[in-house]
């Protein structure tokens, strides 16, 4: 009977680009395993939790899946993982990782193989003491945003000349454009997903203010840069990891995603495909029936990841190096390169609270 | 220097305002003119975004981009008149609504099918980059001035055109008795193709003037479409006027509200308080300064009828 | 010569049926009267010629066209002007307005107009929601006019107004005959309607049951077919 | 029997036996489903009191469904962390006790909304209940107490007395049993005085005026038992989900119950019933098809809205306009 | 003379420049027909709105029964027992004529906020409406819904539904319009018999009916009463004559 996995993301509507990477690299590795007995079930959650809920209860009760994983969004693994797990069923989180999932919430099915949502944003603070003194800040206001800033506060050591929260879904930053240029900061950093931070960083450019700029990844990734165009040169970020990635597991990543699909792979690409590797390198271990060796061969992280040296914490959330990149043109095509490590072997701040 | 910032920001408030005037002037002309709640705007919004971000990089044009996103969106606009909008003008709202929700899936997920998943690049033209100094020593964005620009001509273009002229009389006759309108020998659904066209070719036109300085991807229509809607309730239905006031009040409470509210507020409590908080309320403030006109103007500042 | 000619018309709502052949024609210069009691058919009749109701049977000609079936607008630009039941000026639009949008020809002007009727000239900016009857009425034989019509037709033409107005309108479609204008009109008022009258037509269930002169309407034809 | 009374049973039977039957060859799955399907029915049901009797078009529904969704997700939270509300009183889990409280809190909230927003008519009331709506949902999004954006979960699905809800099936039960208690009592309230009231109003409230009955009062308190309803199916769909969040605020959630009702055929007892069974199972039948769902569920609404006027129960009824 | 049950005093409504009601006073006395005629635009349905309370007065006052009504709206102002027909018929469109008139029976009853029994079955609300329906000769249409009723028949439902509310004064604007000579003959006599219910304030342009049932003629010209009286009076006022009758008197 083969292994069935369900995979739940976003497929449709604005931030499908996400999603598709998720699964393309996540269907790439399973294919590229050769394992047979592997049966993936993926479904289209478009960004909406209560169909994200129903279909994590379909894949459980009707497919009667063994392991899940796949969602790209905090609200909506906020939505489907505690469920989940509380019916015996092993989660591996692709990208999502809110706090409350990772402190005092945690759980044995739980597993985190992205980050905790405050690591990228603590690695930048972290980097950004060397260069500057008076930053201004800025996400969106809910808690993903909230979870950011707190991230970049909790190692930045200078003062913060502002700190605002922005509207979800905004389009226009002209105000804030206009009180950053009025702060006197020697720096940005924002947090601002998808389509929001295409609207700012092309603004912001546009503007002229030219003061430097940091942020996470999420604004600076494959999916987005071309968007963004030039406006993003230069632009240092941080994340956990990048196609320039000095390792054989990586290099072979980054082929072989070429090759199949014509573009460059994500950081939300580099995650699943770990992801598909953890499960295939426990899979070659021990059976998904019995649940508690599966954990254990899970814990174990006996995978070549990506991102080079990857274990678990005991909250099953990654302990791994926070690099920061800056964009670059490689011809024609804008990507990242590393040009320091931020942190190496980075946990999260929540670990402690976690009881497992 | 608080001053100076204010300024800024009022400047910014208005030129918001303008914006989304552009967005709310297609609907504003079909929506008001003809009745018809279109909730399908904000897909003739991204058509136009993206048929310029296809045409700019294709050719390298702005301006050719420009010219596509109008072709783009009169054309979409004139076949859904013809296939599914004119059998809706004589049914009641309600089913404006499903037809037209029906729309924008049918719409969102056909350009994600030609287009593909990721947004797209658009940037402001050589021409409009830069900025012009202000009196008083400020500085304000070419492009941003040059929205307000479009934005003014539109205004008086379509106030003129539906004020002044035979045809606007016409598509006003229409709206309240189409049947009386054909009995005195106007093709009124000609027209209404054409009218829906120019309203869609206006959304193009925001579309890709918006588009620019926004993401241009799948789903940007819709929280545009709302802002609309709140604009041309707030200015009265069927007024061009009333929609660009009531295009300016959102822009400049919107500004003002994210600017001043976490301020204002972490006079009262702790600063990190304040800016949740402030942030919170500002992104309810549009809300609740419509539903406070509403309540008192219960058809809008400027209602063409009583 | 003939200018309209209707020939065993049928029209129906739905399942139910409202005329059942009807037969009217209308000559060049001539001022016809269509008459019956309410619900005879003389609304649906006219909405028939005009389009705004599809008849499902009969012949319908206009100026030597067949014109049965055509689409309201077209039949419109033939030449036909309605003044419809109810009036249905347009609300939204200033007096001045509901002139103009639909002019079509040179004949007839805003200045003419407002010489027949000089109320619709103090009214000329005021919107139609707000006229009283009587000058909604006015501006509606107006907005006819300014389409040039070859046959204008009245469909209750004098409804709702008081009789100095009546007398007002009468007399404009007295000078609009003089004009060699052609007229179909429907009206409640026999004694006014019946001078003014070339010949009458009078409509039972949905059918033509007299054709003639107005004398020839003698005062018990006048009361089995009208209750008067 | 009229032939939609027919088809009205003929519904009804088919969403109790489904159910059963999939849960006898077990695949509780479809329990779920239809549990679905029936909760958004009786949301619809609520707004179609407001939108089909009174013809007042709520674009800000899910307010009142939100608002009971977060009434279930609150008090439940506050149960499970053994934390009092406010001034001492305990969260619960009761589910009887958590649907008065959704009720009375999606009632309470929807007099003052109704009683602002029943000053305009037509489009601008469609407008300024979206911006009661809009304005809660913000709220919701940044207000940290109870999860933001994340939302909340409940962890363990509220308790009816002598039944485990935790299975589908009677969980499923309950929910049936609630959705029928609500269609009788529309059915009862669209035959009784009030109602003749209510649906006067909708077709001329001048007339309703002129014989001395007082439109506004008849409109706020149909408004205001529509909200109830639909405030109750939120806290039912809170427990199905086991979670509750901003989404269930958003925009789109009261498009898609006024789509329900559309669809359905709107004013008719069953058009919301029908309209959530074809809905839901379109969303789940082309979203198992093809990654494209969206499009094709697109055109199959198009389709619907342009030629079955009436609904889905217009077409089948052979009656295009209900009386 | 006994004490009016309406009276109105100077009242006054403008629209932007054109006074549409200009200082008009009148009254209505119990038992009687009194005739409201008057040019087109004169103001005869702006006053009737007023007094109905679908228009607000800009000053003056309206006492109905010797309460003063200015500030009520016209639900409370049907209900204290003034009923209305309109110029242009105002229907529930979808409602059968029955139902229509069952509306007014339970609004003359108060009971509006009953949720549970139906009225379809209830014989109180049934009987008396139809009762009304008969007294205007309409019962055989009683199941018709009023979209598909035709003009005249109309008209006759809008007076029903006036009968059933048992006012203590009529309203009515132009209920002859439309109909055509042998309606109105009939309206003519039904309205007669009527001002032993209730006096009736009644705007019409048909002379003949307005001669035949006016105990007393206002004539309104231009938003003021330029002439009241009987109707021979009214008939022989040159003024009335020359603004109003022309020959037709
Ligand atoms: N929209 C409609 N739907 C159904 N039946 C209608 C409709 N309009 C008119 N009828 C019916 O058709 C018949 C003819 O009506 P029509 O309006 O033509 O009469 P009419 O002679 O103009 O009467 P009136 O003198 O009252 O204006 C009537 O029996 C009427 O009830
Ligand atoms: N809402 C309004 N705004 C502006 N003017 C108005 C409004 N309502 C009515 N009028 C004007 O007030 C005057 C009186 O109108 P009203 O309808 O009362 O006349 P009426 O005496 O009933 O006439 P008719 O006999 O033709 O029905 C008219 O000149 C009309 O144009
Ligand atoms: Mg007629
Ligand atoms: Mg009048």
């Amino acid at each position: 009977e083969p292994v069935k996995i369900g995979v739940i993301t976003t497929l449709s509507g604005g931030g499908a680009g996400l999603g598709i990477d998720a699964r393309d690299a996540f269907q790439l590795a399973i294919k590229q395993s050769g394992n047979k007995d592997i049966e993936l079930v993926v479904e289209d959650d478009a960004q909406k939790p209560e169909l994200a809920v129903q279909i994590a209860e379909k894949m459980i009760q009707g497919d009667k899946v063994d392991l899940m994983t796949g969602i790209i969004w905090s609200n909506l693994a906020m939505a489907v993982v505690p469920n989940t797990v509380a019916q015996d069923v092993i989660y591996l989180s692709v990208n999502a990782g809110p706090s409350a999932l990772a402190g005092a919430n945690c759980n044995a099915n739980y597993f985190n193989v992205a980050y905790q949502n405050d690591n990228f944003h603590e690695g930048m603070g972290e980097y950004a003491n060397k260069d500057y003194k008076n930053t201004f800040i800025l996400a969106p206001n809910y808690p993903a945003g909230k979870d950011a800033l707190t991230g970049f506060k909790r190692y930045y050591k200078g003062a913060l000349s502002g700190e605002v929260y922005t509207q979800v879904g905004q389009t226009d930053y002209a105000a804030e454009i206009a009180q950053i240029r009025a702060s006197g900061a020697d720096s940005v950093y924002f947090f601002l997903p998808g389509g929001m931070g295409i609207a700012f960083m092309k603004q912001y450019a546009q503007s002229g203010v030219g003061i430097p700029v940091m942020g996470p990844a999420f604004s600076f990734d494959q999916d987005v840069l071309p968007a963004v165009g030039d406006a993003a040169l230069g632009v240092k970020n941080s994340a956990s990891w990048s196609p320039d990635l000095d390792n054989e597991a990586s290099k072979a990543f980054v082929q072989a995603f070429k090759a199949e699909y014509n573009r460059l792979p994500s950081v939300y690409a580099a995650q699943s495909w770990d992801t598909a590797n953890l499960i295939l390198s426990a899979l070659s271990k021990a059976s998904v029936k019995d649940k508690d060796a599966f954990r254990a061969a899970l814990k174990a992280a006996d995978f070549k990841s990506v991102r080079g040296d990857f274990t678990f914490n005991t909250n099953q959330h990654p302990i791994q190096n926070i690099y920061v990149r800056e964009v670059v043109k490689d011809g024609d095509v804008l990507t990242n390169k590393i040009v320091a490590t931020a942190f190496e072997k980075h946990k999260d701040a929540y670990a402690e609270q976690c009881g497992l | 220097m608080f001053t100076a910032l204010l300024i800024e920001q009022l400047l910014n408030g208005l030129q918001l305002g303008v914006m989304l005037f552009l967005m709310a002037a297609g609907l504003t002309l079909i929506f008001g003119v003809m009745g018809l709640i279109n909730l399908a705007h904000g897909s003739l919004y991204m058509i136009g975004a993206f048929a310029c971000a296809v045409v700019a990089s294709a050719t390298g044009s702005f301006w050719l981009g420009l010219i596509a996103s109008l072709v783009a969106a009169a054309g979409v606009g004139a076949l859904i008149e013809v296939a599914v909008i004119r059998r809706l003008y004589d049914r009641d709202h309600l089913d404006q609504v499903l037809a037209t929700f029906a729309l924008i899936l049918i719409l969102s997920e056909g350009a994600r099918w030609l287009f593909g998943s990721f947004p797209l690049y658009l940037d402001i033209p050589k021409l409009l980059q830069g900025a012009v100094p202000l009196p008083g020593g400020g500085q304000y964005q070419l492009y941003r001035l040059a929205i307000i620009a479009v934005g003014i001509v539109v205004a008086v273009g379509l106030y003129l055109l539906i004020a002044r002229t035979r045809l606007g009389m016409r598509i006003r006759a229409g709206e309240s008795d189409r049947e009386m309108i054909a009995a005195l020998g106007v093709d009124i659904s000609t027209l209404y193709t054409v009218v829906f066209a120019l309203g869609a070719a206006l959304a193009g036109l925001a579309g890709a003037l918006v588009g620019a300085l926004q993401s241009v991807q799948v789903g940007m229509g819709e929280p545009v479409l709302i802002l609309a809607f709140v604009v041309i309730v707030i200015g009265g239905i069927g007024s061009i006027k009333g929609a660009l006031v009531g295009a300016v009040i959102v822009g400049v409470v919107d500004t003002m509200g994210r600017f001043l509210l976490p301020s204002l507020l972490a006079l009262t409590m702790p600063a990190a308080q304040a800016t949740t908080i402030g942030a919170a309320l500002a992104s309810m403030l549009i809300y609740v300064v419509m539903a406070l006109i509403l309540a008192f103007r219960p058809s809008g500042l400027f209602a063409a009828q009583s | 010569m003939t200018l309209l000619s209707l020939k065993g018309l049928e029209t129906f709502y739905g399942a139910s049926q409202a005329l059942f052949g009807v037969d009217l024609d209308i000559r060049q210069g001539e001022v016809v009267a269509l008459m019956g009691r309410n619900g005879m058919g003389k609304t649906t009749t006219i909405n028939s010629i005009i389009g705004l109701v599809r008849p499902r049977a009969g012949a319908i000609s206009f100026g030597g066209k067949a014109i049965f079936g055509m689409r309201p607008h077209r039949i419109a630009r033939l030449g036909l002007g309605l003044v419809p039941e109810g009036r249905r000026c347009f609300p939204n639009l200033t007096v001045m307005e509901n002139l103009v949008a639909t002019a079509r020809g040179s004949e007839w002007t805003f200045g003419k107009v407002v010489d027949l009727f000089p109320r619709l000239g103090e009214r000329r900016d005021q919107y139609a929601r707000t006229l009283s009857g009587g000058e909604q009425q006015m501006l509606a034989i107006g907005r006819a006019l300014m389409t040039n019509p070859r046959l204008i037709i009245l469909d209750e033409a004098t409804e709702g107004l008081a009789p100095v107005i009546r007398q007002d309108i009468w007399a404009a479609i007295r000078k609009l005959k003089a004009a060699g204008q052609s007229i179909l009109v429907v009206d409640k008022t026999l004694s006014e309607l019946l001078p003014v009258a070339d010949r009458c037509f009078v409509l039972e269930k949905g059918r033509t049951v007299f054709e003639g002169a107005p004398a020839a309407l003698t005062p018990e034809l006048q009361d089995r077919y009208l209750g008067v | 029997m009229t032939r939609e009374t027919a088809i009205n049973l003929l519904l009804a039977a088919l969403l109790l036996a489904l159910p059963l039957i999939a849960a006898g060859i077990g695949e509780p799955f479809y329990v779920t489903l239809a549990t679905r399907v029936v909760v958004l029915a009786l949301a619809a049901v609520g707004l179609n009191l407001a939108l089909g009797l009174g013809g007042l078009l709520s674009f800000g529904h899910a307010a009142f469904f939100g608002l009971g969704g977060y009434a279930a997700g609150i008090l439940a939270t506050h149960a499970f962390n053994a934390e009092p509300l406010f001034a001492g009183i305990p969260g619960t889990t009761s589910m009887p006790l958590i649907w008065l409280v959704a009720i009375a809190v999606a009632g309470l909230v929807a007099l003052p909304i109704g009683a602002i927003s029943l000053r305009t008519t037509g489009v601008y009331f469609i407008m300024i209940t979206l911006a009661f709506a809009q304005m809660i949902y913000y709220f919701a999004i940044s207000w940290p107490a109870y999860g933001g954006e994340d939302g909340l979960s409940i962890y363990v699905r509220n308790s009816f007395p002598g039944l485990n809800t935790a299975q589908p099936l009677p969980y499923f039960l309950i929910c049936f049993a609630v959705l029928i208690a609500a269609l009788l009592l529309f059915r009862l309230i669209e035959g009784s005085r009030f109602g003749s009231a209510v649906q006067a109003a909708r077709q001329n409230g001048v007339r309703l005026a002129a014989v001395g009955i007082p439109p506004f009062r008849i409109r706020l308190v149909a408004f205001v038992l529509s909200a109830m309803i639909t405030g109750l199916a939120g806290a039912l769909y809170a427990d199905l989900n086991r979670f509750v969040g901003p989404s269930m605020l958003s925009w789109h959630m009261s498009g898609e119950l006024m789509v329900l009702i559309i669809l359905g055929g709107k004013g008719r007892l069953f058009g919301p019933v029908a309209g959530a069974m074809i809905f839901v199972c379109l969303e789940y039948v082309l979203g198992g098809i093809t990654e494209r769902w969206q499009f094709f569920l697109g055109l199959i609404l198009l389709g619907i809205v342009l030629f079955a006027r009436g609904g889905f129960l217009g077409l089948l009824s052979g009656k295009p306009r209900h009386v | 003379m006994s004490e009016p049950i309406l009276e109105i005093r100077d009242l006054k409504k403008s629209f932007n420049a054109l006074k549409a009601t200009d200082g008009v006073s009148l009254d209505l006395q119990p038992g009687q027909i009194h005739a409201l005629i008057g040019p087109n635009g004169a103001g005869k349905s702006t006053l009737i709105h007023q007094i109905a309370g679908s228009l607000k007065a800009d000053s003056g006052t309206i006492r109905f029964l010797g309460q003063d009504i200015g500030s009520l709206d016209m639900a409370a102002r049907a209900r204290l027992g003034l009923a209305r027909s309109f110029q242009i018929s105002s229907l529930a469109q979808e409602f059968s004529a029955l139902r229509n008139v069952m509306l007014a029976v339970q609004a003359k009853a108060g009971s509006s906020f009953r949720f549970f029994r139906q009225v379809t079955s209830d014989r109180r609300l049934i009987d008396p409406a139809m009762a009304m329906l008969e007294r205007v000769g309409l019962a055989h249409r009683a199941h018709v819904p009023a979209a598909e009723l035709s003009h005249g028949e109309r008209r006759q439902l809008e007076i029903a539904i006036a009968l059933a509310l048992q006012p203590k004064a009529f309203l009515f604007d132009e209920p002859m319009a439309g109909m055509g000579p042998e309606g109105s003959k009939q309206l003519t006599t039904f309205l007669d018999g009527l001002r032993h219910e209730a006096p009736m304030l009644l705007v019409e342009h048909d002379m003949d009916a307005v001669f035949a049932l006016a105990d007393r003629i206002s004539v309104l010209v231009y938003g003021r009463i330029i002439a009241t009286g009987t109707v021979d009076e009214i008939r022989r006022d040159p003024e009335v004559r020359r603004a109003y009758l022309g020959e037709a008197a």
